[in-house]
């Protein structure tokens, strides 16, 4: 019990013996997962191996029916709503590309800043200047200066992508949950992506989800395979892809 | 907000305030009468303020091919003092406030001499302000709850004491009822109707206890709770009747309901104030038979003048089963009436023709003559008739007389003292009591 | 004051006269007179001639009083000649009972009121006590019990000896309980016989007559009566519960027969379907149009018009709903609230049309014989109409389900709704299923329009008053799952049924739409809700 | 409201839009008192009434849009703040009446003296002060919708689902108004109205008076709500109608932004009704049926959802339409007429009159890559399954 205080404390993020079930359909199964600061996770798994469900639970959206989701080693996550969990730091990108469309994309990012965000502070808000140079860097960090006004909607789906790292990033926060963040993406944004994630983490803890294994591989980070709901095998990506079990599943019984 | 906004009218810039304080005096001073330009016209305008759409359409599209049926006979007779007759047709939409708003746009853009219009109460009751102000005559088809007497308005319809006590007094003695379920749509109507008769039965001797009252919202269509309610209340072994002033559309579902538990007019007879030949054109009446209405008019009464009507009625239709009913008598008098006065006063102006109509009669379609009353209401016999197979109503009683209408009711504390009359005291709520007008006084 | 005086004199005499009648048969006139006064028209000669020849022992006293009841009676003012015109359509005289050929022109049908219908009722009771058909005894049981006429108690006696259909048997014994019970030189003990009789009957008539019993009773039977009274009321009571869940069931089953289309165009196809009780209007109409073509053509298929009607109604308002599919709906797929605008603009286009087409007041849809009436099940009633209603919904519900398992377009419709663009590289023709399943939504609405038909307007408003509820049944239920339907309707159905007592109709009905509310906020998604991440993609 | 807020809301065609309504505001009233009744520019009285009443609904529709255009709510029972607004509006009017009642009450209105009541209803007290009730005007459909919202929004109800429940709010409202027993007039509503703080409301001055007053109202209305969509909390809103979820995650409360605004237009919706009772001179349950929030939502959709100048263009546009075809020899037709306008604006101007000319404009001044794309995602807040290309 007590190497598992210091671990859930020590943790950035802390999950232990979660379950969910949809209608008796078990998503998540007593998973348990630590992600230490400043580290990057790659998570893979095949289809409804319980990814996503896993990032909703620990973003507010679903409820786990038991087990512990630590933050930052004392707030319980299972507690509070997406708003304040957001707040304390936990940024998301969705698998689908979601952005506001009919915004531009500078009022994308001007919306992502962890600014005032209540209803009087951005009905009287101003813009400042510090305000401005913040999303001027994040702009120059996603490649998309020259986009600056353009409609959100109208942007490649690459750039989308992008786009919406950039609102993580304007967000600030501790923790980065990025859910397939190179699907439908080209070899060359492929890479640029990794690249980018890779200087994010720089300053911000990630958690990473993904299906393509030259991306996960590029990334060079420890490897979490999820299989209907728990934890199949942990390790660096060599480790996990020699693991027989991980084999069967991707392939197929 | 509001209090901002006429705060900011008196804080505005000098010149708006003075154009403001101009405009409100402009504006009482051009508020005086306004009487309608109809000299130049080789017409008469009439206006139609019928409902053609929406829920109120079921009743009034009639009335409104009423009107154009009576216009067009007028006119085969030469029209009214060497003109023509012109019907201008509107479509209020059941919508109370386009009453309002239609009513205007007859009165001053179309610059009708007289309108004809409205079923519910609460369409007169919209449409009277504009009346009022505009000065022009609206004459009222339809039965309804009385406590009203307006110098523009002319009520051709029954007053409560024309139908609902004629009605109950038929049942004490002829059914000898004890008993006494109440039921109605909840609106004015059935309200002030149900209060007066809740009154009079009393005044009968007739127990709190033996009397049951029901309201039940517009459209109500799923009658089974009440309709066994009403069995149940019949069953206490005296003999029960069911006062009805269920509004126009709830009544087949009702009728259908009682005709399926097996109520029949021998075990608990209901007595309606709504249903008339028209409602029950919908209906498979078998089961209905011996089921009671009280009217001023019925089609199945035999007399020349009515036999007449309804042939050139569905003549003019071209309709060989198009039914007639209570509130196309209503308006047949009170079209007969208008022309009668205008052919008087020789003018369409409406001052004229208001003090002109008290006074003046019309045959009615029942052997009768009508009698425009000093309160604004009508003479008119009462007829109770008995629902027969073939969806007619056979008359089992009538009134020895014509019946003239009270514009208040003697049975309601708040009118008991009040009347009517435009002729000598020029006054619709005159207190006899304290021989003033405008109510009971403070 | 004079005409009421007057007025009581006349009931005074009339009373006479009837008790003088059924009392002294033999003073009665010539049987000829007595027939004679049913030609002047007026009710009391009418009253006076029921009792007359009632009383005549004439073998045609029974054949006219029944003409009389069925309106087949008519007479002729001038020569005063009374006819019965048979249910062959043969006339015979009815003083004589001679053959007649014809009417005469001026012979009108004898007219009743409710007093004289009841005089009929009594007065046929006496004459058929005895009567060979069973259903006629039956009858003349209960409308003596009722009437408890004190002079046919030697009648109800021989016939109680010589009844042996047990039903009718015990219904004699109750109406003979009932004359005892008013009889004022009953015993005791009769009396409370009677009264254990009455109250093992144990109805609203029962109930009825025992409160009519008067206080003037001696001591021991009105105890005796009292605590009958007070037993029924109990036993009624407790069936009045059942009653309401009954009234619930029917109207659930009227909810959801409302609301089964468009849990299919709303729930399955996402299109918010305001035309939807246009689509019911027009199912009533085609009813309408069927029976006004067997009305005229074919009287004798008047019992089948509904059978008749329903897969017209389905072809009719399905045929409508695939055109509005073609074009309207499929332009605006993947935008739910504009469809919204739409068909709302088309249910008033639709209203419209059948009002210029057909009028705008009430048209007359009738009962097929097997649809009127009712039957009494302990002592609750249940109307035939509701019943089929209820069978019939649940039977549209049934198929419904079936089809969407079973067959290929089922399938079809299922998985185009699922995934469209998997469905569409599987090779179904989306475009089609679309417009069928659009077509099938409304179909049903048809079909609910033929049941509504029955119990409610046939006008052009027809649509609009169940529009809202049926939006809110599968709201409540939850959109997408037809089982929610079902559930929901008949959760609010029994719920209303058994609020309205308490609360009355209109308070009841705002209590139901605030419990809606107050329920989606529990459960944002209705009653059965799709869990799980699909939900929100 | 800080100025700031204010200027930065003003763009070319919202200065258009306050130009054209304070010039009809002051023209129209002129017109009627001071041109002689011949005269071909002489506005009639019932047109002022009428105008005035297109002004109160383009009120509406300007809350409704503020919701619906901007925040992707859509209420089906936006009539029911608007009734609730006008029957504080037409307590204080019956109020007024004083004893020149038909019975002469000094107290009671004359619906309550036929009916028996003895005395007042304790929630008609107060307002025979004009203040009162016009803060009632304010208050009363704002707490409904707070109350509302607070529940709706924070159990996350969206889409059809919060539709149908607004639907639900007003029809319950509209039996509950019929009632008779409930206070307030029953079927009949409240009417014959005499005056409004010491003016004749029949007077022709007092009428171009109160139409001055909605067309400042109007003009509040729209500055107040230009503010609000130009503001960085307009950028929250649209953000909130196109990805909820996303804006939450990141980190901004929804159901404060959804409740704030809908409380605010709910208040606005009162204000119209308000304005609209003594112009149009009766208020009766009919107000609170569902059909007329519908037609109201339809009004915004024609004229250009998400477009304020749309919403209140609508308003006018489909009630002239109105007037127009239920006159004459159209008037059987009308409701052809009504239906297929409606039909063919969803179809053929999906962005509705304002929108439609706005996207024409872009593209015509620029090469528009970005205008039809964006537009076509500014569509729905609500997005069902898209349909197979």
């Amino acid at each position: 019990m007590n190497v598992m205080d210091t671990r859930a404390t020590s943790a950035m993020l802390y999950l232990d013996g979660v379950h969910v079930s949809f209608d008796g359909f078990h998503a998540i199964n007593n998973l348990s997962l630590t992600l230490a600061p400043g580290e990057m996770r790659a998570i893979i798994g095949p289809n409804g191996a319980g990814k996503t469900t896993m990032m909703d639970i620990i973003t507010g959206k679903t409820r786990p029916d038991q087990g512990t989701v630590l933050f930052d080693g004392t707030v319980d996550l299972t507690r509070l709503d997406e708003t304040r969990i957001a707040e304390l730091g936990i940024g998301r990108k969705f698998q689908k590309p979601t952005v506001f469309e009919s915004q531009t994309v500078q009022d994308n990012l001007l919306l992502a800043l962890n600014v005032d965000h209540s209803v009087r502070g951005t009905l009287f808000w101003r813009g400042s200047k510090a305000e401005s140079e913040r999303i001027d860097k994040v702009l120059e960090t996603i490649r998309l200066t020259d986009a600056r006004n353009r409609l959100a909607g109208s942007l490649s789906h690459g750039q989308k992508q992008w786009l919406e790292i950039g609102m993580l990033l304007a967000q600030d926060p501790k923790v980065l949950l990025v859910d397939e963040p190179v699907a439908g993406m080209t070899d060359v944004e492929t890479h640029l992506t990794a690249e980018l994630l890779k200087q994010i983490n720089k300053n911000h803890t990630i958690m990473v989800v993904e299906h393509d294994m030259t991306f996960v591989r590029e990334l060079g980070v420890k490897v979490t395979c999820l299989h209907e709901g728990s934890v199949l095998a942990e390790g660096s990506i060599d480790q996990v892809s020699s693991n027989e079990r991980v084999v069967e599943v991707y392939l197929g019984r | 907000m509001l209090t901002q906004l006429t705060h900011a009218i008196t804080t505005m810039t000098r010149r708006r305030a003075l154009a403001a304080t101009a405009g409100l005096v402009l504006g009482l001073a051009a508020s005086s009468p306004f009487s309608p330009a109809l000299a130049a016209d080789d017409t008469i305008k009439v206006g139609i303020l019928h409902s053609l759409s929406g829920t109120m359409a079921i009743s009034e599209t009639t009335l409104k091919d009423t009107i154009l049926f009576l216009i067009d006979e007028q006119n085969k007779k030469g029209g009214v003092l060497g003109k023509k007759l012109e019907a201008v047709v509107v479509d209020p939409a059941s919508n109370w406030p386009l009453f309002a708003e239609k009513a205007r746009e007859l009165i001053t853009k179309d610059k009708v001499a007289v309108v004809f219009g409205c079923w519910t109460s609460v369409s007169r009751k919209s449409v009277l302000p504009v009346f009022k102000e505009l000065n022009n005559i609206l004459f009222y088809p339809v039965q309804y709850e009385g406590e009203e007497s307006e110098r523009n308005v002319f009520y051709t319809g029954a007053a409560p004491n024309q139908q609902a006590i004629p009605a109950v007094d038929y049942l004490m003695k002829e059914e000898k009822v004890k008993r006494w379920v109440l039921a109605g749509t909840d609106y004015v109507y059935p309200r002030t109707t149900n209060k007066i008769l809740e009154a009079y039965l009393k005044s009968k001797g007739v127990a709190q206890d033996d009397i049951m009252i029901n309201y039940t919202p517009f459209g109500h269509s799923d009658w089974q709770t009440i309709v066994a309610d009403i069995k149940k209340f019949g069953s206490a072994g005296k003999k029960t009747a069911v006062v009805s002033t269920i509004n126009g559309d709830a009544n087949v579902p009702f009728y259908k309901e009682l005709g399926n538990q097996g109520i029949k007019a021998t075990d608990i007879p209901v007595v309606a104030f709504s249903v008339g030949e028209e409602e029950l054109a919908g209906l498979d009446t078998k089961p209905l038979v011996g089921h009671l209405a009280a009217w001023n008019y019925f089609e199945s009464i035999k007399t020349p003048a009515n036999e007449k009507f309804i042939k050139e009625w569905q003549a003019y239709t071209k309709n060989p089963k198009r039914t007639t009913n209570d509130p196309m008598e209503a308006h047949y008098i009170g079209f007969n009436m208008w022309v009668k006065a205008v052919e008087k006063v020789k003018s369409t102006d409406p001052d004229k023709v208001i003090d002109a109509l008290p006074g003046i009669e019309a045959p009615n379609l029942t052997g009768g003559v009508s009698k425009m009353l000093p309160n604004h209401h009508i003479t008119k016999p009462v007829f109770i008739g008995e629902i027969k197979a073939d969806g007619q109503f056979d008359v089992v009683w009538k009134t020895p007389g014509l019946v003239p209408g009270d514009a208040w009711s003697k049975e309601l504390e708040g009118s008991k003292d009040l009347i009517g009359d435009w002729v000598g005291k020029k006054c619709g709520n005159w207190n006899t009591k304290t021989n003033k007008c405008g109510g009971q006084g403070s | 004051m004079f005409a009421n005086c007057l007025d009581r004199l006349r009931a005074l005499l009339l009373s006479v006269l009837l008790l003088s009648c059924f009392a002294l048969p033999a003073l009665a006139g010539p049987f000829e007179d007595s027939v004679a006064k049913f030609a002047n028209d007026e009710f009391s000669d009418t009253e006076a001639a029921i009792g007359e020849v009632a009383s005549s022992g004439n073998p045609l006293a029974s054949p006219i009083i029944s003409a009389l009841q069925d309106g087949r009676l008519s007479a002729d003012p001038d020569s005063k000649k009374v006819f019965i015109t048979k249910t062959d359509g043969s006339i015979i005289d009815a003083a004589t009972g001679a053959a007649v050929d014809k009417l005469p022109d001026n012979a009108a049908a004898v007219r009743l009121n409710n007093r004289l219908r009841r005089t009929v009722e009594a007065a046929l009771g006496g004459l058929t006590l005895l009567s060979p058909d069973p259903a006629k005894r039956l009858a003349a049981a209960q409308s003596v019990f009722k009437s408890h006429e004190e002079s046919l108690l030697p009648t109800v006696d021989n016939a109680l000896a010589k009844e042996t259909v047990k039903s009718i048997k015990q219904a004699f014994a109750e109406a003979r309980a009932a004359i005892i019970l008013f009889k004022s030189d009953a015993t005791d003990s009769d009396k409370l016989d009677a009264i254990a009789v009455v109250k093992s009957r144990g109805d609203q008539e029962a109930l009825a007559l025992l409160s009519d019993l008067g206080t003037d009773q001696p001591p021991l039977v009105a105890k005796a009566a009292a605590s009958a009274i007070s037993s029924i009321q109990s036993n009624l009571a407790m069936w009045s519960m059942v009653q309401n869940a009954w009234y619930g069931l029917s109207l659930g089953s009227v909810l959801l027969l409302a609301a089964i289309g468009l849990a299919i165009t709303f729930g399955v196809m996402g299109v918010i379907n305001m035309a939807h009780g246009e689509m019911v209007m027009l199912g009533a109409y085609t009813t309408f149009v069927v029976q006004e073509v067997i009305r005229a053509r074919y009287p004798g298929l008047f019992d089948y018009s509904l059978l008749i009607a329903v897969p017209l109604a389905f072809v009719v308002a399905g045929a409508v709903g695939v055109v509005i599919e073609r074009t309207i709906i499929r332009f605006l797929y993947g935008r739910p609230l504009e469809t919204l605008l739409a068909t709302w603009g088309l249910s008033l286009v639709l209203q419209q049309a059948v009002r210029t087409l057909f009028g705008p007041t009430n048209r007359e849809v009738g009962n097929p014989s097997w649809m009127s009436g009712a039957f009494d099940l302990g002592q609750i009633t249940i109307t035939y109409n509701r019943l089929w209603i209820l069978c019939f919904t649940l039977a549209v519900f049934a198929i419904l389900l079936a089809m969407l398992r079973y067959t290929a377009l089922g399938l079809e419709m299922r998985a185009v709704t699922q995934n469209r663009r998997m469905a569409a590289s599987m090779g179904i023709a989306t475009s089609r299923v679309d417009a069928l399943t659009f077509g099938l939504g409304s179909g049903i609405a048809g079909i609910a329009g033929v049941a509504l038909s029955q119990i409610d307007n046939v006008s052009p408003n027809l649509g609009q008053s169940y529009i809202i509820d049926s939006f809110m049944v599968v709201v409540f239920g939850g959109v997408g799952n037809l089982w929610g339907t079902l559930v929901g309707a008949f959760t609010l159905g029994i719920a209303n049924k058994f609020l309205e007592p308490v609360a009355g109709a209109v308070l009841g009905k705002i209590a139901i739409l605030v419990l809606i509310i107050l329920f989606i906020q529990k459960r944002p998604r209705g009653l059965f809700a799709l869990k799980g991440r699909a939900v929100e993609a | 409201m800080t100025p700031h807020i204010l200027t930065r809301s003003l763009d070319r065609a919202a200065a258009t839009f306050i130009l054209v309504v304070a010039t009809l505001g002051v023209l129209i009233p002129l017109s009627n008192l001071l041109l002689p009744q011949g005269s071909a520019l002489h506005v009639p009285t019932y047109l002022v009434a009428l105008w005035g009443k297109y002004v109160c609904y383009a009120i509406l529709a300007l809350s409704i849009d503020l919701i619906w255009g901007y925040c992707g709510i859509l209420s089906l029972g936006h009539g029911a703040f608007f009734a609730l607004g006008g029957y504080a509006m037409g307590m204080y009017l019956m109020r007024q009446i004083g004893s020149r009642g038909v019975y002469g009450n000094p107290v009671l209105p004359d619906f309550m003296v036929f009916l028996n009541w003895s005395k007042l209803p304790w929630y008609w007290y107060g307002f025979d002060h004009f203040a009162f009730a016009a803060l009632m005007v304010l208050l009363v459909p704002g707490l409904l919708a707070f109350c509302f919202g607070w529940l709706a929004f924070r159990s996350r109800v969206t889409g059809v689902y919060l539709s149908i429940i607004t639907q639900a709010m007003t029809y319950a409202l509209l039996l509950a108004f019929f009632r008779n027993d409930f206070g307030f007039g029953g079927n009949n509503g409240l009417t014959d109205f005499k005056d409004i703080l010491g003016f004749n409301v029949q007077a022709e001055g007092t009428r171009c008076a109160l139409f001055l007053l909605s067309c400042l109202a109007l003009i509040i209305a729209f500055m107040m709500c230009r503010a609000v969509v130009s503001s960085k909390l307009g950028k929250v809103l649209i953000a909130v109608r196109d990805a909820e979820s996303r804006t939450r995650f990141l980190g901004y409360r929804v159901e404060s932004y959804k409740l704030f605004v809908f409380t605010l237009s709910a208040c606005m919706a009162g204000v119209a009704g308000a304005l609209y009772v003594p112009q149009v001179g009766i208020i009766n349950p009919s107000e609170f049926a569902p059909g007329n929030s519908i037609e109201a939502v339809i009004w915004v959709a024609v004229g250009g959802r998400g477009t304020l100048v749309g919403a209140a263009l609508g308003a006018v546009v489909v009630n002239y339409a109105k007037t127009f075809f239920t006159s004459g020899p159209l008037a059987p037709y009308w409701l052809f007429m009504l239906g297929a306008l409606f039909i063919l604006v969803t179809l053929l101007l999906p962005k509705g009159i304002v929108g439609t000319f706005n996207s024409w404009r872009e593209n015509q001044r620029s090469t528009g890559i970005a205008a039809d794309e964006a537009s076509a995602a500014r569509e729905d807040g609500v997005r069902a399954p898209k349909m197979a290309e």
